[in-house]
């Protein structure tokens, strides 16, 4: 992955969330407060707003950046998980220009252990770590399936565990003060998770094809 | 959606303009950080007290900025903590040498943004802490680690803090009695109706005419249960149960009682919760030394109301009576 | 209905009997004619202020009863006149020899019910004066001879001769204040819901979710017209130039600039009006020397507001920014 | 009419306000502030409370104790107004003991200036005089049809005369402020006294057999 494709990757997940606001926000009204959709894409839109400004030397420093921008302008819970998980992939990715399929499950390790780590959460406690984890093991398992094989798996990984979400309790996040009653619906983040791995498995063919 | 709103993404910036237009030389807005101040501070000579929280919640925390309360507020958008760099910036402007106190209700988010927020603040050598305030008895403590909330029983440690401060008590201080007057503070709250986020522009939940959520917080999130809804008198005595039995409170104490409007709900519906809570804490033996009817921290426009309890004593009534003036003012 | 109430035939007393117990020391309140009245009244050298009205309207009148306000006031129940004998034993209770003056929004039932409570209690020896207040634009006055509706800027007159009876002023004096305030104070409201009278338990009219009614008072009643809601920049307005066409105010005035929420609508919407009345009033040369954002006098739980303006000299600015303190507080 | 009948009279009056309170209630809500049906009741209450203790001396005595009840526990415009009419009614009776058809007319007549004048009002401002004029014509018009015959015919005319009133503009009352817009529904005083008329008529054949 060279530094177009991480900024592919990132634009990607920047307008997703802008463009999935309302349905966002209204996965986080059933059992949270509403705000989920909107604090994502105002806090992206601030990115793209930046974007040609930001660091490129390379696709760690790249990454650094955004999350600098994430975890600043975005309010609620998603700033500084985001943010964090942004800031831990970029660190993990090293002076690393060119990243393989290798490199990229241990920037997504990075990112889930920066996100347990500040949310003082864990798989199981229906947040975006639900989607997010099982994503990962399955991109990590279907690596020799090349990227676009692996992209797919992933993503559908992410769909599974984002939609079985709904028959968890929520243990965390403000969804969490429901209790039982969170229980029937599915987390907002997690289904964040698994609309942005679909929309990049959908498009990375085409940027691929281009690049 | 039945509001008066222009561009739903400028509801927090039109709102903090017009608090700052309606309150020349006394407040000061900084438009980047969603910052309220008093234009006088910070005073080298006091503690810098700052409240973040998500907006929506209003008067609180930008309408209680002003002598004997908050220095600052640096609100997040609407039910979304602060991004942790007004934070940092909000801190840095009101860096005093006595220290700033970071007033921090219960939440993930916030408590994130402020963390990090004062980290960063620490390291361009602010001296700053952060207080946690957690009135909020609808959440079972033991299941969540990040706890109870912090809801309307928030005004009541800004006062103490703000009157504290003003007094000259340094930042040690000041924290001793935050955390006092929390640990004697309990909150819970019932809302007859949804609110509305402007940016959403529907209610978020749906309620069916003759029911109620029982245990909200302020952020218009469901509550601990919903029930059907009861008259007033009813309401209050399952609101004090649940208040009185907690810390507990017990006859021969003597307490302040907020009554705290959500948003929607008229004053006059408020008095006649008061009086019923009034008289049955009576009943108790427990004598109302401090009486709070209005609206302090609200949920947008819910229609719905808070009970909130502080056990007095001699220290913190004198901290609550003391002057105070904040930019909500009647005349 | 959304509400805490209890039976709705005791809603009026309930809330009486609640503010009562929330101001011990400082209020009185006589149940047999909903009479709430300051314990240190009447003072015999100061004129009394009184004022009564329908209830609903909270937290006018009974909870800005206090020093630099009003002596008393008596309500009736909601929406409706007091009786005139709730007038009289009211006029009785607060006489002094410097006299009585009550305060009329201008209603018909009101009227009615102070001409003669006023007249019974002069029977009786009491010396007292009605003063009419009608800032209500969106009535047409020629068609009907009852004229204006009093609305909210009945706080300035209440602020003004409050003050100037507090300084001592006589009752010819404190009603000249009273005139002169009224005449150059004027209001428009508009609402976004029809509110629910607790003893009907269902709203007063139906509102499409795309529609306001324009012109509003403040008693339920639809308002002057019926319009497509529009958003809050527009509809400020639509207001000022109702109002300021209206005196009319002109550039080089000074005003005091009031937006008061009608019960339901949070106060961060206020501001959001505020902030575009005063940038509005700027553009016009007109300069806003005093700014109220509050629920001042409400309908219930309508959500809505209203805009009032004030021309001020150094007369009425003096007495608007007089010490004065009310029922409602904060802290 | 003697003391019992007026006791009658006045009785009914209070009965169906008071089991009307919610129907008048709705008629004031369309363009007015919807307290009518709840002051009226509760007013008529207090008059059944102290009902046995009201001066009995004869029947004007009573009808003008009836009326200092009523205006001085009646809250709204509608205090003043009944109060009014009552009082003025009684001091038309005078000290007669028996009131025959033109007496009553005059009463009638004599509480109807009573109302024009505490609500500088007339005839045609959508008002329950709107009911009452028509009323007391069509009565004195029938007086040579017995007590029934006339009662009846009065009611007739009242409830046509209310029900036209949907017609009017209002130019009085809470209803005035909204203009043109006051046309389309019935004015609830005027409909009231309709209501009430028929009740006096339906009841008054029985109370006239038990005398
Ligand atoms: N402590 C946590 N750890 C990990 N993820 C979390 C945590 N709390 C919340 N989340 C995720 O964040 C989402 C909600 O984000 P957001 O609406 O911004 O938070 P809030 O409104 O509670 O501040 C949830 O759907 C969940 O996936
Ligand atoms: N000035 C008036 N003169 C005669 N009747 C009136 C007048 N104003 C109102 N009414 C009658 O009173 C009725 C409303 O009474 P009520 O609801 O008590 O008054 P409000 O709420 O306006 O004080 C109207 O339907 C009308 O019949
Ligand atoms: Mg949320
Ligand atoms: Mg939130
Ligand atoms: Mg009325
Ligand atoms: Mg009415």
């Amino acid at each position: 992955m060279s530094l177009r494709h991480t900024e592919f990757v990132v634009r990607t997940i920047a307008e997703t969330a802008i463009e999935n606001e309302k349905y966002f926000g209204d996965l986080d009204s059933v059992v949270g407060d509403g705000d989920f959709g909107y604090s994502l894409a105002r806090g992206f839109e601030k990115l793209l707003e930046g974007w040609d400004d930001l660091d490129r030397t390379e696709p760690g420093a790249f990454l650094k950046r955004s999350g600098m921008v994430i975890a600043s302008r975005i309010g609620g819970t998603s700033g500084p998980l985001w943010g964090t998980a942004f800031l831990r992939a970029g660190a993990a990715a090293g002076h690393t220009t060119e990243l393989d399929g290798e490199h990229v499950v241990a920037m997504l390790r990075a990112a889930i252990e920066g996100i347990k780590a500040r949310g003082q959460s864990d798989v199981g406690d229906k947040t975006l770590l639900d989607a997010l984890v099982p994503l990962t093991d399955q991109l990590s398992a279907s690596l020799d399936d090349g990227a676009e094989g692996a992209l797919r798996a992933a993503a559908t990984a992410a769909r599974e565990a984002a939609d079985a979400t709904a028959g968890l309790v929520a243990r965390r996040g403000r969804a969490a003060y429901t209790g039982e009653r969170s229980r029937g619906s599915v987390d907002a983040g997690a289904t964040a998770v698994a609309v942005i791995a679909e929309r990049i498995s959908e498009t990375w063919p085409r940027q691929g094809a281009t690049s | 959606m039945k509001k008066f709103v222009n561009d739903p993404k400028n509801y927090v910036s039109e709102m903090l303009e017009g608090v700052a237009l309606a309150n020349p030389g006394k407040l000061r807005y900084i438009p980047a950080y969603n910052l309220i101040m008093r234009s006088d501070a910070p005073d080298e000579n006091k503690v810098s007290i700052v409240q973040g929280s998500g907006s929506g919640h209003e008067p609180a925390h930008v309408m209680v900025v002003g002598r004997g309360l908050l220095d600052a507020a640096c609100p997040g958008d609407v039910f979304a903590a602060p991004p942790m760099d007004y934070v940092y910036e909000t801190a840095k402007l009101l860096a005093s040498p006595k220290g700033v106190l970071l007033l921090v209700n219960n939440y993930t988010g916030d408590r994130m943004a402020f963390d990090m927020g004062k980290e960063m603040a620490e390291a361009d050598g602010v001296r700053a802490e952060i207080l946690t305030i957690n009135d909020d008895v609808a959440v079972q403590d033991s299941t969540y680690t990040v706890g109870r909330r912090g809801v309307a029983g928030n005004f009541f440690v800004i006062k103490a803090v703000g009157a504290a401060s003003e007094q000259g008590a340094d930042l040690d201080e000041v924290i001793r009695i935050g955390k006092k007057v929390n640990d004697v503070t309990r909150t819970m709250g019932v809302a007859l109706t949804a609110c509305t986020p402007p940016a959403k522009g529907s209610p978020l939940f749906e309620l069916g005419a003759d029911e109620m959520e029982f245990g909200v917080g302020i952020h218009g999130e469901p509550g601990r249960e919903r029930r059907k809804l009861t008259n007033a008198d009813a309401i209050v005595d399952d609101l004090l149960e649940a208040v009185v039995g907690d810390l507990p409170y017990a006859s021969g104490d003597r307490v302040a009682l907020m009554i705290n409007g959500l948003g929607g709900t008229p004053v006059s519906e408020l008095y006649i919760l008061f009086r019923h809570a009034h008289r049955r804490l009576a009943d108790r033996g427990i004598t109302v030394g401090r009486s709070y009817v209005n609206e302090y921290c609200t949920s947008l426009d819910m229609a719905g109301a808070s009970l909130t309890l502080v056990r007095l004593d001699d220290e913190i009534e004198g901290l609550l009576a003391a002057p105070a003036e904040a930019a909500v003012r009647i005349f």
